[in-house]
């Protein structure tokens, strides 16, 4: 479904990775590892279609990402380093307008869901600003599962976690791989998924 | 010839203060630029030079 | 792929530096040329005498000040659609010298004004438009200095570069058009009244001379930017042991 | 499509209703520059009559610029931006649909406050409503160039100055254009022509720059 080939990536004129490649089905999960600034995030971003490559292509469904705009961005989620959750709105707010952004409705009654399963459903009319960082973190996991996605791509998903949280995205992960999901991530901390062993792509020397 | 001397050249019949307050900042414009170019490509020159003498890429 | 092939930064470079001197050398030599016609061959004015030479500088100034703005967009445009490093490099490079050539235009406009309107500055509609001009070239220039990443800053300052040079016949009919209504000057500085050949022959050799100068310090400073961008590879590298 | 464009639209009117302070430091600066100009200049009316137009045209400048380069640089801190970014809608519907949004935020409450102000400059009431239409036909050009600008600085030290600095040129067909429309109703010859060509100068702008700040806002993101 999605195959990158021939990547290559630089920053400010340092080559950070080439000729990386891979190829990724349904029921497939793809660890990216590699040490700190080795690209592990520059490479994502490219697979999201966030920034281009300077040199290589990324396809999903066999065409090239600057041809599939419309399709990717409905059928990919993307949880980056920042949470995408605006200070100002209650997590209720930042779910359903993230989904009309998105082109969906959501309902009330899924949202709730949604938030409660993420273990936040004391603080669901809040403004995102009073909560902490682990609970922002928990919105925008709770935006991933009702974005309704095939492909997950997570940069970083347990930073800011606590014990239960972390168990709690390694649940998550492992039922939307099982059910027929795509997930693409970075972590530096050990990942248990429960069964699922996933591909590893290393990245920089 | 339409000048008869130099004196009468550099007044330029009233309007020296003008046209070499004209011409000449043009000049140091451009020598100027030219100054600034050459002086910088020393530097790069110096800078990558020494980054290579330390083998740092 | 010819074009390809002048367009990789290893080609370009020597290639640049075996030009330069020549084009310097024909810059010199129509300046000479040009100074001789402004000075020793175009006769007095009868209405203006002798402060009318300064034309022969402000009016091919002007003209380059606008054709390298032109010129860069040119450039950027083709960055931007086939995405070849070397044109942001020349689009880079041309932007200091077009930003002279703005200044130099206003400085000796103001010289010009003063004797003949009596202020050094009028908000004449072409000097208002120069110095709008001279305001388009900070900007490209200060928006590429605030970029620490050369890609994004080749980029920006070319995506800045197409919206001014959109803009720019815009800007000089408004800026006309409101001169017009707030009753500009008589006196134009380009149409002076007896235009006789041997003034516009000084005029066109004198931008003949800014454009031989224009192309030769543009690529001395495209090949410093080359050096720069390309310092990790080999034949950068091989370069440093050589003469600057 | 324009469902996209109503949410991003309403999206950012409703978060500038959370944040009604910053909002009203823009509106407040635009009363407080226009108000300086008599004070630097002197009382005199006819004087007064003479730059109003030009002044408070300036001032819809500098308070449009001053809210602009926060146009995506809240949204890129947080995230929010690279999530629109990846939205299956055009890039420049979210480019043109911010515009739209700053210009209701921060566009429509000028024209408000406008005729408030000619009336301290003593614009006379045709003049007055000149003013007022001038500046509906003119802020959305302010709104959509600057988007531009905004994209264009964003994530940079320094983005609100360099975004004056950048945009400031382009804007001087929209100044010339506006504040001649005022004028031409004082001076009685007619304002027609202005109108006409700031009108023409804003079908121009919104037609290419939602394109343009699409195009700069990837550069920037990437």
């Amino acid at each position: 479904m999605l195959s990158a080939n021939g990547l290559a990536c630089e920053r400010g004129e340092r080559l950070l990775f080439r000729n990386l490649g891979f190829e990724l089905g349904r029921g497939e999960a793809l660890l990216v590892v590699g040490g700190n600034g080795r690209g592990k995030t520059s490479l994502l971003r490219i697979l999201c279609g966030l920034s281009a490559p300077v040199a290589g292509v990324v396809r999903w469904r066999g065409d090239p990402l600057s041809k599939a705009h419309e399709q990717y961005g409905r059928e990919m989620a993307y949880l980056g380093h920042a949470n995408g959750i605006k200070d100002d709105l209650t997590p209720m707010e930042n779910l359903r307008i993230a989904a009309a952004l998105n082109g969906r409705e959501l309902d009330i009654g899924t949202a709730t869901a949604a938030l409660e399963r993420v273990g936040l459903s004391r603080c669901m009319d809040f403004p995102a600003r009073v909560l902490s960082f682990g609970q922002r973190r928990r919105v925008a996991l709770a935006g991933l599962m009702t974005a309704g996605a095939l492909l997950w791509i997570l940069d970083e998903p347990l930073t800011g976690l606590d014990v239960e949280g972390v168990a709690m995205v390694e649940r998550m992960i492992r039922d939307h791989v099982v059910a027929g999901g795509l997930a693409i991530m970075t972590t530096h901390q050990p990942l248990a998924l429960d069964g699922l062993t996933p591909q590893t792509l290393s990245v920089g020397e | 010839m339409i000048w008869n001397s130099w004196q009468v050249f550099w007044a330029m019949g009233g309007y020296g203060l003008y046209v070499w307050g004209s011409f000449g900042v043009t000049l140091l414009c451009v020598v100027a630029e030219v100054g600034l170019l050459r002086r910088h490509r020393l530097q790069v020159w110096r800078r990558l030079k020494r980054m290579k003498s330390w083998d740092i890429q | 792929m010819n074009l390809y092939h002048y367009a990789s930064p290893s080609t370009f470079y020597p290639l640049a530096g075996k030009l330069i001197p020549w084009f310097a050398a024909l810059a010199f030599l129509l300046a000479i040329a040009g100074l001789y016609i402004s000075f020793f061959v175009a006769p007095t004015d009868f209405q203006q005498g002798e402060g009318y030479r300064i034309i022969f500088i402000h009016v091919p100034a002007a003209w380059m000040s606008m054709f390298i703005y032109v010129v860069m967009a040119f450039w950027s445009a083709i960055g931007l659609a086939w995405n070849t490093r070397l044109s942001f490099v020349m689009a880079r490079a041309l932007a200091p010298t077009g930003a002279m050539f703005t200044f130099v235009a206003l400085w000796t406009g103001a010289f010009w004004g003063k004797p003949m309107w009596g202020a050094w500055w009028v908000w004449d509609a072409r000097l208002t438009s120069e110095l709008i001009l001279l305001f388009l070239y900070v900007g490209v220039m200060a928006l590429q200095a605030a970029i620490d990443d050369p890609r994004r800053a080749d980029r920006a300052g070319a995506l800045l570069n197409l919206v001014g040079v959109i803009n720019v016949p815009i800007i000089y009919f408004s800026v006309k058009w409101w001169n017009t209504l707030h009753q500009g000057s008589s006196v134009s500085l380009t149409r002076a009244p007896s235009m006789a050949q041997t003034m516009l022959w000084g005029m066109l050799i004198m931008a003949l001379a800014a454009w031989m100068y224009t192309i030769a310090v543009a690529l001395a400073r495209a090949r410093t930017l080359v050096l720069e961008r390309e310092r990790q590879t080999e034949w950068v590298r091989a370069q440093l042991e050589g003469q600057p | 499509m324009l469902k996209f464009l109503f949410t991003v639209i309403r999206r950012d009117v409703l978060l500038a209703g959370r944040r009604r302070g910053d909002w009203l430091t823009a509106q407040f600066f635009f009363v407080m520059v226009v108000s300086m100009f008599p004070l630097g200049i002197g009382p005199e009316p006819g004087m007064l009559r003479t730059i109003g137009p030009g002044v408070v045209w300036v001032a819809a400048l500098l308070a449009s610029l001053l809210s602009l380069d926060r146009l995506f640089a809240d949204d890129y801190r947080d995230g929010t931006l690279e999530q629109m970014l990846l939205s299956p809608s055009p890039i420049a519907l979210l480019t043109l649909g911010k515009a739209i949004a700053h210009w209701i935020i921060n566009g429509i409450p000028l024209l408000l406050i406008a005729p408030l102000l000619g009336i301290q400059f003593n614009l006379p009431a045709e003049a007055l409503w000149m003013l007022v239409l001038s500046l509906a036909i003119g802020t959305p050009i302010l709104s959509l160039l600057g988007s531009i600008g905004a994209a264009l600085t964003l994530g940079l030290r320094g983005g609100g100055a360099l975004v004056t600095l950048l945009i400031m040129p382009l804007y001087v067909p929209a100044l010339i254009f506006g504040a001649g429309a005022v004028e031409g109703v004082l001076s009685g010859t007619g304002s027609e022509a202005h109108l006409s060509l700031l009108g023409a100068f804003l079908m121009m702008s919104l037609l290419l720059a939602p394109w343009v700040s699409a195009m700069a806002l990837r550069v920037s993101v990437e």
